[in-house]
């Protein structure tokens, strides 16, 4: 079975020529089908050709395994648009983009398939000396991560002319002038200056944009963005991506956007193209990709977007994780996760199917036999949509304080002076409620969390109860196996949260043994499976190591370690920010589910409004180091007071191209308050709405609530 | 920047004084036969052995042969040798000898970086191939060979192949050639082995590949970037290199005859000579800590992150 | 389409399918959970990298050879290493069939006592390697965990390099006599602050992961902290560090010769062996030589190793 | 490095009267044509001016009264001359004396000091100092001061009238024991107490304790007897000697430049009273610690002597210097074995009292066996069973002191002959003094500690445990495993068990010596002794039970009976008899075991032998000597060397 449906996959052995002349030729068509439907869109780019990918597949030597990291993917590149690739990791979009530079791993090769690139073809290129006719010059690339891209040693002056020098051959003075006028382009303050100093002198925003400085510096015709902003705060992504979109539009460069992010596809793409498990599923406009879906994976991760979500009920989730890529994948791949796959799903790969000039979509709904099936499907997906009611908000009338923070500060010493990385922030958590803790990186908020479970001790100011007893400074140890065991906290990176070194069985049963949680063996095996089954992972994982799960498994079973302590109170710091968008939902069901089946509380850390918004009650939202407004969810949503919160909110991506092309940037200056003499306060302005402001600032707020 | 540089002095200086004290304290517990020459002990009875100690001020209390000590420091005076160099002053000593050790090792010191890096280089440049295969050859060699073998057949073979001179000779440079290459060979290899290490450290760095990425060709990239930055962690150890310079080496002092301070640290512990052994203690402290805290000038020097502050 | 219309028939053929696979198929929680991580082990893929060079399978048969036979010929070997000779006719054999390395100065059997030698090298060093690893892992964990332990540490560090070694082993010889023991005390005493320094710098990489901030919240006691968390991971530095540390207490055993807190000086050892044939180098080589090979072999096999060892436990390297 | 001083000083050591030590040489020099081939053979040979030679250890100072490395004498002997000096033939003549006369017992000695002469300075310049009789008065005032620190003061110390009274005086008055005298009256008082006077500007007069035959040959060999120029040494005070412009010269050569641990450059005093006889204008010594090295350059033409390992000498025997290789031929340095008679083991030390045990000792140490490690081409050569050198003492007519009677008999005697009677002895050592069960009698088990070295146990039984203790010199050590094996091959393994031990810290005497004032710690070990002049006492008078070199603690009363007698007897024949009576009784005894001399080696050199003063004990003079254009061979020394011992005997 399995050898007749290789021989029945052209597109993704099309190096492999069949001895069967009648297959060759079946495939061959197939190809010709291919390559029609791609040229279709042609007349609809603003410009002409300028890269064209065909059925390229990459392999990587792993550890002794052939992995096939790209399954024969064909992309158009064209001149003067934005063509964004998403995909979750391990799809293949970075390694399929390194390509076009020759940046592959050492351990990766191209497999097959054609880079056509200004009449050659680059995936013939075996020399340095040809790639470096193309790298830089015309295809650029920025890195996802601005703090590694630079090198630390040299200041950034320098590594953007030296790029001008060796491409134009330009003298030094030249190629320092050119840059000064480059950075200058890219939004960056007194140039000449800034010339001179070494990236460690930059914030990671304005490091970006002396990336970008640098990879445009040759007036690239493709400029490669691999997940440029992925590493910045919201605020920061929002400029940057403005950055881009302006460049690109003023230098009439073609812009490859990789992300995972659906809400920056909407803001910057032109084009869309999705890929999953190595290959492109499906490729159109935004508007067309956002509004129109084809391919079930598309809708999925469209769907699974918690700013989609209604609240109070499970998001819609895409089960399970990506597949292994070491293996041999027949059919759709995402059928095993498409809970509405047809059995063809599973059996053949599924062809290009056209929706429009502008869109196809690999998906075997799209066939004519699929038709009837498409539309149930359709039906029930808008009857859902229907029924969904809001749950009514957290009523705080009766709410018992669970934990009170007061005045807590946090110092940190550094490089001799201290620095209060957390200053005097006061709120209380009610029992049952989801209280949402929202900032940029570096704001205090995970230090927050963390002062609140003892983790910091000598360097805590300020107090902090939880069910009415001091929590702060010295306790007993009965006190601390008490908080121990009520008090549990989930990590942001499921990488780096489990010890790899112990099996699934020691993991989570490192609490119970501590303190002796279990009458006999048997029951702390029986604990750690129902807590496994909770978690929605089977008893079998117990003893395996965590290196042979995904993400999102690692994240079910962090939390599956806090939750058999039976605790009260969990602090969840970025449970989902390192996870990808299709794992995302699963995790955020499943802090729900365990919020409502344990009555838990929960301090829900995030630098993610989109979905803070689906899963609190209430906001806090931090600013270096202050608490600068709280506020019940929807108030604060609808009506943000500080000028903080609202560049905030304003600068939040929302997976929707019509509003994100349209939105405005409300920038936020701390310079614009001056706490010289009047010092401010952390004050309730309207019920349940803090804010932090001097008296003056305060009059402005209370007049604008009122309004 | 100041104030770091002045607590940082204060810090090595308290180190220094530490040192000294215990090096001075643990020598107070040496054997007293052990000041004696050979011949006292078979010869000499129990009153001229004691007149001989005291007259060294060997049996006063410790603290008071400090306080002695530290107060003819201060006045300049180094003192006296007593076994080693009898009643040679260890200023003329000490001015005798640094200068041709110094002037050996700083030579090899040069050689070494130079040679040294370069060959690191050169096994980055062609990594898995022949050049690296022959570079990391050599440093298994030069770790692993019983260093008096190959520095007896530097000496007599060498030498005689390029016609050189077998022992130093301070007026002919061409007798400098053999002692300042035999000192260099096992710097050669530390910094070959390790800027090689370090550069492949630095190569899987993002800003290697975005170098790359820029266009700039391989050779570019590794000079322009790899190796600015694994330079790096090794100019921190430049400096305790100081201590090298001056301390000499035993054993091609000895092959070579130089007249340096080569095992004079060895030799004056092993017969006692307090004086000498406390003025080199002192002093070898004192330039290995200044080495430390050069490296971390240095360190600053060529690395804009490191900023000198407290701490 | 600009396909002409055979092909297109035959295309639109070829994408006709059965209709009966056009309906729901069963969904499977568990197929959809299969992880798309990859059966990766840490310990397979340090193990598979470090084996894959053909040099590291040649020497490690070499070192399990000479461990072998350093162990076995003692036991089995009725060749009496230390038998004098009082008759000068039978000293300074060159290599024969029956002395394979010679005989050396007062006619003992050279290749016996090479081996014997390298047993007794070992021993040492492998004790050596323990105590320096070990004494070195614990100071550095507490080091590295404790943060008020820093500056004296660091004081102690930078006294213990700073205190010339020869003051203090010639003190130590003085104290106790050379014995294999004072050999040990002298080189264990002060390699651990090295090793320290270098497992608190690792440990401080470490000390702060997730994870144990995580065992932190669960009230796990330091002692677990320590045996599951932080010893697992460090566990290939231990062992590059002690292979390391085998060609280094071997070398060393020269210079503490040297100084007189060295091995009894008639006892058989490597060091002892190479330091005494120098004397006759020029007439009779063969008695450095040849000890001196087997030295090297040993020290370059450990350093290939260790290093070749320290580059597989890189999971950057596991490709 | 302390090898290398003694194989370096050894093969200084070259003496004319081999006599007794038999020159590997195969075809005979006719002794009649000897003078005439002489003739011949120094009369075909260019000379030039310079000589190259080498040293391996530090000159630390030249300071000639406070340095105890006996190395620094070569310089010293070349730069500041004594009252007497040795001709070709070894014969006292005038140096800076001109004549001289002694009482009849020898205890007063009277010199005439040349008249005129100046000490020069660095550059050679002559100095406002003249060089007087005073200059001999204060060499003595100068060592007989405590803080001057002067080394192996001990033999001139005791022989000076008054000497001895005078230092510690001065002794008790600097460490508050006496704090009545006042130190300026006792050193002004020098004169009266001290027996050393310049009688007038040119003549001093020594007064000696005791009969001493041999001054002349102590005037040769002590540095201490040495003239100064006391107010320049003075008012230098402790710079006095660190380096060539610290001193003032008065020899026929003149430190004209010091590179500390590099180079001494000796040249020729233009204004010394014999310069004519002074052949060579430079003499320079660099410093080579390394052996091969010196070999080496010697093969390169870059230096013009250098000694030649026994092992080096093996490797040149078939090469193109296999003719120029010549022995060193003879020293007065003897290796013995020290017994520990007051030692912490007590097994050893009950058996070390049995003359039987001694003598098994005595017979076990196969001595060929022992030579062959230093001499493998003739190790009998080596061989010695006295404890003073033959060839260095003769009686006034003439005969060797080694064979006087009953000394001969020690002499002659081949001890490793007949190895059984080692275990014989041992047989009747245990018999009387074990029991039957072989537990010996009055001890039991117990620990023996000579720490730092060793520490063991002991069962109390047989076999007796023997601990020998050495340096850990890589020669030693061979040496002292070769003796475990031949004590216990010879003696029987059930009967002796020889545990070696070996310290390490590199001060041998300083750590087997224990404490200042504890016992040492020891059974067995290996030393030696020279002859350091003309008399059996410099070695004898130092072993007696309350002399300071009896380390090993025995109490023979016998034989300080005969020391006694010896040393007051009436003439120096007289006193010859005793001294071999109590060295043979001593001896006989087994005592001390004397094994073999401390020769070793050959040398090259392309210096002429036999044209330089023959100084006896350890010092090279360069006044007169001949240094040739090529390297002299073997066949011409031989040749030479029968022409003088002719023109000697003559």
């Amino acid at each position: 079975m399995k050898k007749k449906l290789k021989s029945m996959e052209p597109a993704d052995n099309s190096a492999v020529l069949s001895d069967d002349p009648a297959a060759q030729e079946e495939a061959d068509l197939l190809r010709a089908y291919e390559q029609e439907i791609f040229a279709r869109s042609e007349k609809h780019h603003n410009g002409p050709l300028l890269l064209s990918a065909r059925d390229v597949v990459v392999r990587f030597n792993l550890r002794g395994q052939e992995l096939t990291a790209i399954r024969s993917t064909s992309l158009d590149v064209y001149e003067g648009e934005t063509l964004a690739i998403v995909g979750e990791s391990g799809s293949g979009k970075s390694v399929f983009t390194k390509t076009f530079i020759g940046m592959l791993d050492k351990n990766g090769r191209i497999d097959g398939g054609e880079l056509f690139f200004h009449g050659e073809d680059m995936a013939k290129y075996t020399t340095e000396e040809q790639w470096l006719k193309v790298r830089g010059k015309k295809i650029a690339m920025v890195f996802q991560d601005p703090m590694t891209s630079l090198n630390p040693v040299r200041t950034i002056g320098e590594q953007i002319a030296e790029v001008i020098m060796w491409h134009f051959g330009k003298s030094h003075e030249e190629a320092k002038a050119e840059t000064i006028e480059l950075l200058k382009k890219v939004g960056i303050h007194d140039p000449e200056k800034r010339y001179k100093q070494y990236p460690g002198e930059f914030s990671g925003g304005m490091r970006q944009r002396v990336v970008i400085a640098t990879a445009i510096a040759c007036r690239p015709e493709i400029l490669i963005c691999d997940e440029p902003t992925t590493a910045l705060d919201v605020t920061v992504q929002a400029q940057v991506l403005d950055l881009i979109k302006s460049l690109q539009k003023e230098l009439k460069m073609s812009v490859v956007f990789i992300t995972h992010d659906l809400g920056v596809v909407a803001n910057i793409a032109d084009w869309v193209a999705v890929m999953y498990a190595g290959k492109i599923v499906e490729y159109g406009t935004a508007n067309e990709i956002f509004k129109s879906p084809e391919h079930p994976y598309t809708k999925a991760l469209l769907r699974s977007l918690p700013q989609l979500g209604t609240k109070g009920h499970d998001l819609y989730s895409i089960q399970g994780t990506p597949p292994s890529l070491f293996k041999q994948i027949t059919g759709d791949a995402f059928a095993p996760r498409n809970t509405d796959a047809m059995k063809i799903d599973f059996e053949e790969e599924p062809p290009v199917f056209p929706v429009t000039d502008t869109h196809w979509a690999r998906t075997w709904l799209l066939s004519p036999q699929a038709e009837s099936y498409r539309a149930s499907l359709l039906a029930r997906d808008a009857e859902q949509q229907k029924n969904a009611v809001p749950e009514t908000p957290f009523d705080y009338t009766n709410a018992e304080k669970l934990i009170t923070v007061r005045d807590l500060t946090v110092r940190f010493k550094m490089g001799g002076s201290t620095f209060k990385a957390v200053n005097g922030v006061s709120f209380d958590i009610f029992k049952g409620e989801t209280l949402s803790l929202v900032g940029e990186s570096g704001s205090g908020k995970t230090t927050i969390g963390r002062a609140i479970m003892r983790i910091y001790t000598g360097n805590v100011g300020g107090e902090v109860t939880f069910k009415g007893s001091k929590i702060t400074g010295k306790l007993s140890r009965q006190d601390k196996k008490k908080l121990h065991m009520e008090m549990q906290m989930i990590f942001q990176d499921p990488m780096a949260s489990l010890n790899e070194r112990a099996k699934v069985d020691y993991i989570i049963s490192e609490g119970l043994y501590n303190y002796h949680l279990y009458e006999s063996e048997e029951d702390r095996v029986a604990k750690v499976e129902n807590i496994l089954t909770e978690v929605g992972l089977t008893s079998e994982f117990i003893s395996r190591f965590p290196h042979e799960f995904s993400g999102g498994q690692r994240q079910r079973i962090g939390i599956a370690r806090s939750l058999v302590m039976n605790p009260d109170f969990l602090v969840a710091d970025e449970p989902i920010s390192a996870l990808d968008v299709s794992i995302r939902a699963q995790v955020i069901n499943l802090l729900n589910k365990m919020k409502k089946e344990r009555s838990l509380t929960y301090l829900f850390i995030a630098h993610d409004l989109s979905a803070v918004r689906f899963i609190s009650d209430r906001i806090a939202v931090i600013h270096k180091g202050h608490l600068v407004e709280l506020a019940p969810c929807e108030e604060l949503f609808a009506h943000p007071l500080h000028p903080y919160t609202k560049a905030l909110l304003s600068a939040v991506p929302y997976p929707d191209p019509d509003s994100e092309r349209n939105k405005v940037l409300i920038p936020y200056d701390p310079a614009m308050h001056d706490y010289s003499s009047d010092k401010p306060v952390w004050t309730e302005i309207t019920p349940g709405h803090f804010i932090y402001g001097n008296t003056k600032e305060l009059e402005g707020y209370r007049r604008e609530a009122e309004a | 920047m100041t104030k770091y540089i002045l607590k940082r002095i204060l810090r090595s200086l308290v180190t220094v004084v530490i040192v000294f004290f215990v090096v001075f304290m643990l020598l107070r517990f040496m054997p007293l036969n052990g000041y004696f020459p050979d011949e006292m002990v078979k010869e000499a009875d129990e009153a001229t052995r004691m007149a001989y100690l005291r007259n060294l001020g060997l049996l006063d209390h410790p603290l008071v042969q400090l306080g002695r000590f530290v107060k003819n420091l201060f006045k300049g005076d180094l003192g006296r040798s007593i076994t080693v160099y009898p009643k040679v002053p260890i200023a003329t000593l000490l001015v005798e000898k640094i200068p041709v050790t110094a002037f050996l090792g700083f030579w090899s010191m040069l050689l070494g970086i130079v040679a040294g890096l370069s060959m690191g280089l050169m096994m980055v440049r062609f990594r898995s191939r022949i050049g690296d295969t022959l570079g990391n050859g050599y440093i298994m060699f030069v770790r692993a060979v019983p260093s008096l073998l190959y520095l007896f057949f530097i000496q007599i073979q060498i030498s005689k192949w390029f016609n050189l001179p077998l022992v130093y000779y301070d007026d002919k440079p061409l007798s400098w050639i053999l002692p300042i290459v035999s000192l260099a060979l096992s710097s050669i290899a530390w910094y070959a082995l390790w800027l090689r290490r370090f550069m492949v450290d630095e190569e899987n760095q993002d800003y290697v590949k975005f170098a790359t990425v820029k266009g700039l060709p391989k050779k570019q990239v590794l000079k322009k970037h790899v190796f600015r930055n694994a330079i790096i962690p090794l100019s921190a150890y430049l400096p305790s290199d100081l201590l090298n310079i001056i301390s000499g080496s035993l054993v091609i002092e000895t092959l070579y005859a130089i007249p340096g301070t080569g095992g004079l640290l060895t030799t004056a512990i092993k017969n006692q000579d307090n004086n000498l052994v406390q003025i080199l203690v002192l002093m070898y402290a004192v330039v290995s800590i200044l080495g430390v805290f050069l490296g971390d000038l240095l360190l600053a020097f060529v690395d804009p992150r490191i900023k000198l502050t407290d701490d | 389409m600009n396909l002409p219309e055979n092909k297109l028939r035959t295309l639109q053929k070829s994408l006709e399918k059965d209709p009966a696979l056009f309906t729901p198929a069963a969904f499977s929680l568990a197929e959809s959970e299969k992880t798309g991580a990859s059966n990766y082990s840490y310990w397979k893929s340090t193990l598979r990298t470090f084996f894959r060079s053909k040099s590291v399978v040649v020497l490690c048969a070499v070192v399990a050879a000479i461990l072998v036979m350093s162990f076995l010929y003692p036991l089995f070997s009725s060749v009496d290493p230390t038998k004098v000779s009082i008759n000068p006719l039978d000293w300074n054999h060159r290599p024969s069939l029956e002395h394979p390395f010679g005989t050396d100065g007062l006619g003992r059997d050279i290749f016996a006592r090479a081996w014997y030698g390298c047993r007794n090298s070992f021993i040492l060093a492998f004790c050596i390697a323990l105590s320096d690893v070990g004494i070195g892992m614990i100071m550095g964990a507490l080091w590295g965990y404790n943060k008020k332990l820093d500056p004296i540490m660091i004081e102690i560090y930078n006294i213990m390099t700073n205190v010339p070694s020869t003051v203090y082993l010639v003190l130590l010889a003085y104290i106790m006599n050379t014995s294999y023991l004072t050999l040990f005390i002298s080189m264990a005493s002060r390699g651990w602050i090295v090793e320290a320094r270098f497992f608190r710098n690792r440990i401080l990489s470490i000390r702060d992961a997730e994870y144990n901030i995580a065992s932190q919240c669960l009230g796990t006691p330091m002692r677990r902290i320590a045996t599951r968390n932080i010893i697992p991971h460090i566990i290939s530095l231990i062992i590059m560090e002690a292979a390391l540390c085998i060609p280094y207490s071997i070398g060393s055993e020269v210079f503490l010769g040297f100084v007189g807190v060295g091995m009894p000086v008639d006892a058989i050892t490597l060091g002892n062996m190479v330091n005494h044939g120098r004397a006759s180098f020029t007439l009779h080589p063969y008695q450095m030589l040849l000890p001196a090979a087997v030295l090297c072999i040993i020290t370059i096999a450990f350093y290939f190793l260790g290093n070749k060892f320290a580059d597989a436990s890189d999971p950057r390297n596991h490709v | 490095m302390k090898s290398v001083l003694k194989r370096v000083l050894a093969a200084l050591i070259v003496l004319s009267m081999g006599l007794t030590a038999m020159v590997a040489c195969d075809k005979p020099v006719d002794p009649a044509n000897a003078a005439a081939d002489a003739q011949e053979i120094l009369e075909s040979k260019e000379y030039r001016d310079t000589y190259k030679t080498y040293f391996s250890t530090s000159y630390s100072s030249l300071n000639y009264f406070s340095t105890s490395y006996a190395t620094v004498r070569e310089i010293v002997t070349n730069c500041i001359d004594g009252l007497v000096e040795p001709d070709v033939y070894g014969n006292y003549v005038a140096s800076l004396a001109e004549s001289w006369e002694h009482n009849d017992d020898y205890t007063v000695w009277t010199f005439k000091i040349r008249e005129g002469l100046k000490w020069v300075d660095h550059t050679g310049a002559e100095t406002e100092y003249a060089l007087t009789a005073e200059d001999f008065v204060d060499g003595i005032k100068y060592i007989g001061d405590p803080l001057n620190g002067a080394y192996s003061l001990r033999v001139v110390r005791n022989l000076i009238a008054g000497l001895y009274d005078y230092y510690w005086g001065l002794d008790d008055i600097d460490c508050g024991l006496d704090t009545e005298t006042n130190r300026a009256d006792l050193e002004a008082s020098f004169s009266d107490i001290v027996g050393v006077k310049a009688l007038d500007e040119y003549t001093v007069q020594y007064t000696l304790e005791s009969s001493a035959p041999y001054f002349l040959s102590l005037i040769e060999s002590s540095m201490l007897l040495l003239p100064v120029e006391y107010e320049y040494a003075m008012a230098l005070g402790e710079d006095f000697g660190v380096d060539n412009t610290k001193m003032l010269y008065c020899g026929p050569y003149y430190v004209s430049e010091f590179k500390r641990d590099k180079l001494i450059k000796l040249t020729k005093n233009e204004n010394y009273w014999d310069a004519d006889k002074v052949t060579l204008n430079t003499v320079e010594y660099q410093m080579i610690p390394d052996g091969t090295t010196s070999l080496e350059m010697f093969q390169r033409g870059e230096l013009d002597y250098t000694s030649v390992e026994t092992e080096a000498y093996q490797s040149l025997q078939n090469g193109e210097w296999a003719d120029n290789l010549i022995p060193n031929e003879f020293s007065f340095s003897t290796n013995y074995l020290w017994l520990d008679f007051s030692g912490a083991n007590p097994e050893y030390n009950t058996f070390v009292q049995n003359e039987n045990f001694r003598k098994a000792l005595q017979h076990a140490v196969n001595r060929t066996s022992l030579g062959a490690l230093r001499e493998p081409v003739d190790p009998a050569r080596l061989v010695r069973n006295t404890i003073n050198a033959e060839g260095a003492i003769f009686n006034s007519e003439g005969v060797d002191y080694t064979q006087l009677e009953p000394l001969a008999n020690v002499t002659n005697a081949d001890y490793s002959k007949d190895p059984a009677a080692a275990r014989t002895y041992m047989e009747a050592a245990i018999a009387e003094l074990c029991n039957e069960d072989g537990t010996i009698k009055g001890v039991s088990a117990g620990t023996v500690d000579y720490l730092p070295v060793i520490k063991t146990e002991v069962d109390g039984k047989l076999p007796v445990t023997l601990i020998y203790v050495g340096t850990d010199d890589e020669d030693e050590i061979i040496l002292a495993q070769l003796f475990e094996a031949m004590v216990e091959e010879a003696i029987g393994k059930d009967y002796i068990d020889v545990e070696l031990a070996f310290d390490t810290s590199g001060d041998f005497y300083g750590t087997v010596g224990g404490s200042v004032d504890g016992p040492f710690n020891y059974d067995i070990y290996w030393d030696s002794l020279s002859t350091g002049y003309a008399d059996p006492s410099g070695i004898l008078g130092r072993i007696t039970t309350e002399g300071v070199e009896n380390v090993g603690a025995y109490n023979v009363p016998e034989y300080d009976a005969l020391v006694e007698k010896a040393l007051s007897a009436e003439t120096f024949d007289e006193r010859l008899e005793y001294f071999a009576q109590a060295e043979a009784f001593l001896l006989e005894g087994a005592y001390m075991i004397p094994v073999i001399s401390s020769l070793r080696g050959y040398h090259m050199s392309y210096e002429i032998p036999f044209t330089g003063p023959r100084c006896l004990y350890g010092n090279v003079r360069y006044k007169g000597v001949k240094v040739a254009t090529e390297a002299l061979t073997m066949d011409e020394y031989e040749v030479l060397e029968a022409a003088w011992t002719a023109g000697k005997n003559k």
